[in-house]
C-alpha cells in the first residue's frame, strides 16, 4: 500500500472543505503571508461565509471577502493595512450593517483560538481587560465566570473551532508536514482548532527535506487535509523569507475600493483562473524579480 | 547645517524617556517606536529589550528598519517569538513600556480604535482595539500620533480601546507621555500637561489643536534635539528615511 | 554603557534566586534534560523547597531532592524511571507520609503552567477529565466552575507562577537567549510562567550565534535570570543531541536508594564541589566519550 | 526455524489492530507500541501516524528504537511537537488508539497507577496517573502489560487513573484489546474476553493469572505468528533487540 498525498488543486480544496455558512479562520499578519491564492478561489467559488476570523490584525484577506460580499459577520480585533491605511470595504460594511462585527481585542483572538485548539468550552482571561468598551459591545463574545479558587469573577471568551483555516505556511511535503520560515503569528493555533486545514505553500518540499529539519517543522501532517503548491500565493502581501508585500498593488486595491471594487474584482480575480494566470497579470516575472530582491539582513 | 525632521525629534523624546533595563513592546504602525527603542539600545540603555508586535521579534538588529511590525526584515533578532507567546508576555509584570495611539485621545489618556459615534451607530468605523486592552496590564504606556488636531484629541473617546486614567482598577500605572507632531506631553494629577514644544511651535498652536484643556507650566521648552550621535545611528538603522522623513 | 550578562557560576545563582520555601518548577522529562548540575548544588546549599512542580514526568530531578529531604510537598503527575522502575525516594517519602503529594494528571501538569504563563487566574480542562481518581484525591487543585456560555460545570485547575525555575537548554548567549537543541517538554511554559528563571546550558555562544538561529531561539533572554555554563551538567542524565542518559550510573543510583542514600549524596554531590569535580567522580573524559558516541539516526 | 519472542509477538498484535490512516498515541515506556505503530506503517497501514509521548516525535523512523519514549534518538521525525501540543491534541478527536498500561489493570478496563491501598492510606506508592486521564477523550485503547498475574489483574482498581468502562460519560469508545506476556484480549458488552494465547499458555493458565473472571468463547486460537516480512522489519529497527528480547 501507498501513503496517501494531499497535494491538491485550490480549487478542489475549496469546493471540498469550505463549506457555505461556516466558520471560516484566515492566516497571516497585517500584509504578510495572507493565503490569498486560496481566499481568490473561496470568491471565484462565491463561498458564503457565516463568521469570519482572523489573527489579531486582518488585512487584505479579510477585506477582499468582505468586499466581495461573502461576509456574514466578523470576529474583529483589527482590519486594516497598517501604514498604508483603513480597510475600505471592512469600514463601509461594517457601517453600512451589511456586515455584523462581533467586536473583539487581541485577547480575544489568541485565546478563543487557544481555548478552541485545546478543547476548553471556554477560555477565561487575565484580570483588567474589562476596562475597555469591548466586552460591553459584545457580551455575546465575552461573559463572566467565578474563579472556583478565589470566588472572583472573571472575564472569559468563547473558545472558536473553525470549520476551516486556511494558512500560508513557506514550506510543506506531500503530506503537510509543514514549516513556517518566519513568524507563526496566530497561524498555529489556528491550524490545532480548526476542525479542517488547507494549507497553501510556496514550495512542496521532499519529505526527506523535513526529516532533515525537524527543528523547523511547526505543523504535523496529521493535522493539515489540504496542500496548495502555489508560488507567490500570497500576493500582494508578503511570505516572510520569500517576497515582500507589492506596495503598489496595495495601493491599486486601496484605491479600486474606493472607485470600483468589482473592476478589481474582474481583473484580479474572476478573470486568471489559476495561480500562474493572476501572476501573469499582476506583472509575470519582472514583478516576482523586483519583490524578491530586497535589502534583508538575513 | 543638518535639517532635523520634526519624526527624528520625536523619536530621541521616546528614546529619552526609556530607561536601561526596561522592556517595551509596540504594535502595528510602530517604525518610529522601533527606532526610538533600538536607539535607546545603542546609546543610554543597553539592557532595553523590545519586542516589536505581531512579528515576535525580540530585539531585532533593524539593520534596515522595516515600515510593518510584521516585516520579515525583523526576523534577524534575538528570539522570534510566537505572537501567543507575546501576548502571554504583554499579561506579565514584564512588560515596562507600551507603545500605544489612536483615532482619538481623551484627557484621561484614553485612546480609541473602536471608530467614531455611539454603540450601534458608528458613523465612522476603525480598524479594531487589536493589542490596546493590554495597556491596563503594562508599567506604563506612551501615547504617540502621527497628527495632532482637535479631531483626534478629544475630550472624551467615543470608544475605549486603550484605557487611561479609568476609574476601574488597573495594574498599570498608566500613560505617562504623550508624542505628537507638535509637542511632548505628560501627566500631572492625570491630566495632560505640555512638557515641550518642537521648534516653530507655540503653546497657543498647541491649545488650538487640542480638544481639551491641557495643564500648560511656565516652563514649556523645545523639545530637545537629537544629538548628532543620534541622528547618526537613525540614518544607518533607517537609511532610505522612510520613519526618519515620514513628519517633517 | 555595556550590556549586562547573566553567567554566573551555579551556587550563586541558587543562593540569590532559590528562597527557602519558594514554589520551585525543574524542567527536563524522564531520564532528559534534567538540570542535574543546577539541582544538586540545590542539594549542597540544603534549601528547603516548600512546594515542587515538575514536567508531567518527573525523575531523578525531584527523587533526588526528595531523598535529601529538602521537599515539603510536590504537585505529581508522575515520579520514576521508565523503563528502569519506579522512584525510591519519591515512593518512599510518600509512603511515610514525609512528603505531602498533590496528586495530579498530565493535564494539570501542563494547563497549570500554561494558565501561570497567561496570567490567568485558573485554567478550564477539556470535559471527560473528571472521570478518574485524580481529581477526588485533591480536592484542592481541581475545582468546578460554571461554563458562562452554556452554564454546564466545568472542571479547572489550579495556575501555578513559580517562584524559580531551574531548566536546561543546550545553548544560550550571554543574555540568556537560549535554544533547544531538542525536544522542549513543558520547559518553555515553565520558563513562561516563573518568576526566576535560571538556565543551565551545555555551552554559552555568542549573540552572533542567536541573530544567526533565530529559527531555534525558543528563549528570549528577557526571561532568564542566570545563565550556568555547565558542560555535561544534566548528568546522569541526557541533553538532547549532546549525549543520552547513563544507565549504568541510573542504576547505581537506584540501588543506592534502596541501600545508603546518603553514601551517594557524599560521593557525587557534597563531595564534589564543581561540575568539574563531578565530572571527574563520574568517570572523566572517558565516561563522557561514551556517552556521546552512539548510534544516533541525524 | 527463527525463535519467535513473546515480545515480537505482542508488538504484532498491536500493530494488526492499527487500522491504515489512524493517529496512534503512547507514553512512558513504550518501545512495544513504538515498534508497533511503525511496523503498521510499513506495513498493511502507510497512513498510520503515531506520537511518541513526551518526545512529541511524530513518525519518527525509529532508526533505531529507543527504550525511552523521550530519546533524542526519536528526533528524526516528520515534526517535534512541544509537548503541551501533544496535549492539546489528546483533547481533540484526532487520536484513534492509545496506549496504555498500568499497576493494576480490573475487569472494566480501568488502569491504576496512583498506587496500591486507599485514600490518605496508600501502602504501594505508583509512579502517578500521567496522561491517562486522557483515555476519556481517545477513540478507543490497547492496553498492554509487561506481566499478567493475580497482582496486576485485579477485579477492580484501587484508583482509576485510565478510566475504563466507569459510568461517567466518556467521548471514547473504551478500551479495545488486551495484550499481555500471557495471551490477546478483547471486550464484549464491556467484559474482558479471552482471544487467543501465546503458544504454550493454555485458557487455564491465564484463569489463574487473572484476579477476576473474563470470557472465555469456544474457539480461543493461538495468537498469530508475526510473518517474515514483519519479524525482518522488527529486527532492523531493534536490531539490539532491547524491545524484542525484553518478554521471551
Amino acid at each position: 500500500m501507498a501513503r496517501k498525498e494531499k497535494v491538491m488543486e485550490a480549487g478542489d480544496a475549496v469546493s471540498k472543505f469550505v463549506k457555505d455558512g461556516c466558520l471560516l479562520a484566515v492566516g497571516g499578519m497585517h500584509m504578510h503571508n495572507n493565503a490569498m491564492a486560496v481566499i481568490r478561489e473561496i470568491v471565484r467559488q462565491k463561498k458564503s461565509i457565516g463568521s469570519l476570523t482572523t489573527s489579531p490584525s486582518a488585512c487584505t484577506n479579510a477585506d477582499m471577502l468582505i468586499g466581495a460580499g461573502l461576509v456574514g459577520e466578523i470576529y474583529c480585533s483589527y482590519v486594516g493595512f497598517e501604514h498604508l491605511g483603513l480597510a475600505p470595504n471592512f469600514r463601509k460594511s461594517a457601517q453600512s450593517g451589511d456586515l455584523k462585527v462581533r467586536e473583539c481585542d487581541e485577547a480575544f483572538s489568541v485565546y478563543s483560538l487557544r481555548g478552541g485548539a485545546s478543547s476548553l468550552p471556554f477560555h477565561p482571561l487575565p484580570k483588567g481587560l474589562e476596562a475597555t468598551s469591548v466586552p460591553k459591545l459584545n457580551p455575546d463574545d465575552y461573559k463572566f465566570t467565578k474563579d472556583p479558587f478565589t470566588g472572583e469573577d472573571v472575564m472569559c471568551v468563547r473558545s472558536l473551532q473553525p470549520d476551516v483555516a486556511v494558512i500560508h505556511c513557506q514550506k510543506a511535503d506531500a503530506y503537510g508536514n509543514a514549516i513556517f520560515e518566519g513568524s507563526k503569528f496566530t497561524d498555529f493555533d489556528m491550524i490545532k482548532a480548526s476542525d479542517k486545514v488547507i494549507i497553501q505553500v510556496e514550495e512542496v518540499v521532499p519529505t526527506e527535506y523535513i526529516l532533515e529539519k525537524t527543528h523547523k517543522v511547526n505543523v504535523p501532517g496529521l493535522l493539515v487535509d489540504a496542500v496548495i503548491n502555489v508560488p507567490f500565493g500570497c500576493h500582494p502581501t508578503a511570505s516572510h523569507r520569500y517576497y515582500t508585500y507589492d506596495e503598489d498593488h496595495l495601493k491599486e486595491y486601496l484605491k479600486a475600493c474606493k472607485e470600483d471594487f468589482s473592476a478589481y474584482l474582474d481583473k484580479y480575480v474572476y478573470g486568471p483562473k489559476t495561480n500562474e494566470d493572476y501572476l501573469e497579470v499582476i506583472g509575470g516575472r519582472e514583478k516576482a524579480t523586483k519583490l524578491m530582491e530586497r535589502d534583508i539582513p538575513w | 547645517m543638518v535639517e532635523i525632521t520634526v519624526a527624528e525629534r520625536m523619536v530621541a523624546a521616546m528614546s529619552h524617556h526609556l530607561k536601561d533595563g526596561e522592556v517595551v513592546i509596540m504594535g502595528a504602525f510602530s517604525a518610529l517606536p522601533m527606532l526610538a527603542s533600538r536607539l535607546a539600545q545603542l546609546t543610554h540603555a543597553p539592557n532595553v529589550s523590545f519586542i516589536c508586535g505581531g512579528s515576535g521579534a525580540v530585539n531585532p538588529t533593524l539593520e534596515p528598519l522595516p515600515e510593518s511590525s510584521c516585516d520579515d526584515r525583523l526576523l534577524r533578532a534575538e528570539c522570534i517569538y510566537a505572537l501567543p507567546d507575546v501576548i502571554d508576555l504583554e499579561a506579565r509584570p514584564e512588560i515596562d513600556v507600551f507603545f500605544a495611539g489612536g483615532l482619538q485621545i481623551d484627557a484621561k489618556g484614553n485612546c480609541n480604535l473602536v471608530g467614531i459615534g455611539k454603540p450601534g451607530e458608528i458613523k465612522f468605523r476603525g480598524p479594531g482595539s487589536v493589542g490596546l486592552p493590554f495597556l491596563s496590564r503594562a508599567g506604563r504606556y506612551i501615547i504617540y500620533t502621527m497628527a495632532h488636531n482637535v479631531r483626534n484629541f478629544v475630550p472624551e473617546v467615543d470608544f475605549i480601546s486603550g484605557p487611561g486614567f479609568v476609574d476601574n482598577e488597573l495594574l498599570s500605572d498608566g500613560p505617562s507621555l504623550v508624542i505628537t507632531p507638535l509637542c511632548v506631553m505628560d501627566f500631572e494629577d492625570k491630566k495632560m500637561r505640555l512638557k515641550s514644544t518642537h521648534p516653530g511651535v507655540t503653546v497657543e498652536m498647541v491649545k488650538e489643536n487640542t480638544g481639551f484643556e491641557i495643564i500648560v507650566p511656565e516652563d514649556v521648552g523645545e523639545t530637545p534635539a537629537p544629538t548628532d550621535e543620534e541622528l547618526e545611528i537613525m540614518k544607518r538603522l533607517d537609511p532610505s528615511g522612510a520613519a526618519r522623513d515620514s513628519i517633517r
